[in-house]
């Protein structure tokens, strides 16, 4: 599988995800790419920290506005019923419990729902940013990643090995090859993707899988 | 009332003197005081501390005063976008403490509304709670967390009247209203400098209450920092 | 989105239980969300907790609660203006807390926005310190107060959308923005209710991220509950 | 002297400490006459804790707005460079110091500049309102009242005896006979009305004064 169709295995699988309604933050990077992906039936609503609800697209070349742009500093597009805020305000939001879904990308998840996605010691500092608020007040927290590191090494860890950016905040993983909940019982694979065994993702996990007792599912959209 | 207004940037930011600390708006390059920080680059003032969201780039917002080594302490949320600015903390040079963005925000809110310390579940268990008091609430572990004040903001906002009343335009908010409720001396730039009685009152965001100087910016770049085509960027 | 609106009064607040703990944002009669009080009254719903600032005139907002003695306890900062509640709280119908009205709004802005406790030097050396924790910050006595939350809040804006966002007019505005994010469900009314896209994104006071129902009001007094000439009081 | 000259002694006297381009939130009854008195070379930008800055006057009968009302329920109207706020932006604004100057009532104050005047233990208890937040956290904090109790007692006492508005607050104390100022070394006797003594000060005192070092003026305007 190449890597572009790994990436969007997983956008596609995270995108499914989202509810009729809700209000969504997403991350940079791999995240930020499930706004492309919002089933036609639905209107989601998208948050960015910097104090807007209601993103919308990345405006054509030439018609960029420089007093509007996301988390990311991209430049976004206004939408029907959106608003802007400041700072406090944007953080009360995502503190108090009112953005339904936060999908994040990580570095290493674990067995406690651990995440750490925001520093490698060693390498420089480039600050947490609002990652910590955000995988602390989203009602849920979703990671998209590839299962394994670059090198073949395991991301889904029995403990953070890198200093966290929250502990016990994971509530689902989805990667290339699988769909993970994290939980008070520990991880739990629920869905796996096409062509891959339950034993492949075990192999390719250190932490320690339960097996969905109503059974493991293909993962959708394919 | 008509007194707040200065003439221009070096004007507004003729008493900041070697050693201050300074709050700076805005987010990456979007609502940046940016006629503020090129006066302060000329005027060269040295061994600052600057809060800021983030450190701008090389050429652009804060970048600017990282070139010339005015600064001595930075306390952001996230630096990632500046390779002058790692190579000066690498180096020794500068200071960096890093908060998170919500907790940055909240704790200088805190500063401009007279509460001292507060509790809150960000950060619990990382990093960010090293050093610091925790406590648990209903079964959750907190931070507390100290207000922040500064003796010197510098904001920019989209429109402005004599008394100081300010109105943002669009994300370019951000930090801005906040910062301007806690610092000594606050400093706003604005790009439309209007009559005492041009905003409408339901919607100024500032009220005029915490801005003590207040000028028309003298030029903005209206800069966009990043572009989804990174080709594209930088122009 | 549309599902946010719904036809009346009676239909918002259909899952009001007895013993509900319940916001009522507006200063005064000013600002209250007076359809919704009145449905309440209608329902008959007993032992509520009810949280506002005011307690209202006793023919007006919170009074018909209090005349129908639909209200168990009260969380408010000033109530010298109801007789009637008077004579409850004397004869021992009615529990009450008194709280500074700076520490009650904070409190329910906490709660809002997720921070379970802070401290404030207001109230230090009084009685609204008493049973509380204290400590020194920089020489100043400061009280630990608890963030505070409710199962349902009523507001009452000005102008809302179908997605819940929200303008107030005037002072009108007071508690029922902060009100608005602190329950688990928020119930707006308004006098306008508009197509989403119809009010300007810089100038929403509330976002409709906080909002799970609204709906028009169905009759607006507009009541003033003081005159400066007290013969005209009343009409 | 008739209480209205009283009363209007007081209300000019206060008026005199308004400065030009200050912030001054005034409380209920007595110090809500002081706006009526504004020396006309300067401006004052009044604050109402309900949620306004740039309190206008009352309006003409008939011509009252129900959504603009200040803290005493009153309707007032809007002037240039108003606006309005909500009340946790309002009370942010109170405790941080923002508002230059409060003059409030007191049912007593005492040599510490503890102030009380919110409740009478065994009357009901009518609340607080916002006078714990003002006194905590205006800049200048002035007492405006009646030098003694209608039945003659002292109001300003060696340590105050009903339940405390704030601890060690109150910055001056102005009154039918005097003004007084508060502070870390007890009372300071400045000023005193036309036609009174000190000696009759001091006898109206429970509180210790000093006598102003540089002499007591008489109090302007009278």
């Amino acid at each position: 599988m190449t890597e572009r169709s790994s990436r969007e295995r997983i956008v596609r699988r995270a995108a499914a995800e989202l509810r009729d309604g809700s209000y969504v933050n997403l991350g940079i990077g791999l995240p930020s790419e499930v706004a492309d992906h919002v089933p036609p039936d639905i209107r989601v609503i998208f948050h960015t920290e910097n104090g807007m609800l209601g993103v919308g697209r990345t405006p054509p070349p030439g018609e960029e506005d420089p007093d509007l742009v996301n988390a990311s500093k991209l430049p976004v597009t206004p939408t029907e019923g959106c608003s802007y805020f400041d700072s406090a305000d944007s953080f009360a939001m995502i503190r108090g419990g009112h953005i339904d879904l936060t999908v994040l990308g990580a570095l290493e998840v674990d067995e406690r729902g651990n995440l750490a996605n925001w520093t490698v010691p060693g390498r420089l500092v480039k600050g947490m940013g609002g990652a910590m608020d955000l995988v602390t007040g989203a009602r849920r927290v979703i990671v998209v990643m590839t299962h394994r590191t670059r090198d073949g090494g395991p991301k889904i860890l029995r403990r953070c090995r890198l200093p966290l950016t929250g502990a016990g905040v994971v509530d689902r993983i989805i990667t290339d090859l699988a769909v993970i909940d994290a939980g008070a019982g520990g991880l739990t694979l629920r869905e796996i993707a096409p062509g891959i065994t339950i034993e492949q993702v075990v192999d390719a996990t250190e932490g320690r899988l339960a097996i969905d007792p109503e059974g493991v599912r293909p993962m959708e959209p394919a | 009332m008509s007194h707040k207004v200065v003439r221009g940037s070096d004007e507004a930011i003729r008493d900041v003197g070697e050693g201050a600390t300074i709050f700076l708006g805005g987010f990456g390059l979007c609502g940046i005081p940016e006629n503020l920080i090129r006066a302060l680059a000329r005027r060269g003032t040295k061994d600052l501390t600057l809060i800021s969201n983030n450190v701008g780039t090389t050429e652009r917002g804060i970048g600017l005063l990282l070139v010339a080594r005015q600064v001595r302490r930075m306390i952001a949320s996230y630096v990632g976008e500046n390779e002058l600015f790692e190579r000066q903390v690498l180096a020794g040079e500068l200071e960096l403490e890093l908060v998170p963005q919500g907790t940055l925000v909240e704790r200088i809110r805190a500063g401009g509304a007279g509460l001292p310390a507060f509790y809150t579940p960000t950060g619990f268990g990382t990093p960010a709670a090293e050093g610091k008091e925790t406590r648990d609430f209903g079964g959750r572990g907190c931070v507390l967390e100290r207000a922040l004040r500064a003796d010197f903001a510098f904001v920019k906002a989209h429109r402005g009247d004599r008394d100081g009343n300010l109105v943002y335009r669009g994300t370019a908010r951000n930090f801005n209203p906040i910062m301007a409720t806690a610092a000594d001396t606050t400093i706003a730039e604005v790009e439309h400098l209007v009559e005492t009685g041009a905003l409408d009152p339901a919607h100024v965001h500032t009220p005029g209450i915490y801005v003590d100087r207040i000028l028309r910016g003298e030029r903005y770049d209206r800069a966009i920092e990043q572009r989804a085509d990174r080709q594209a960027r930088g122009r």
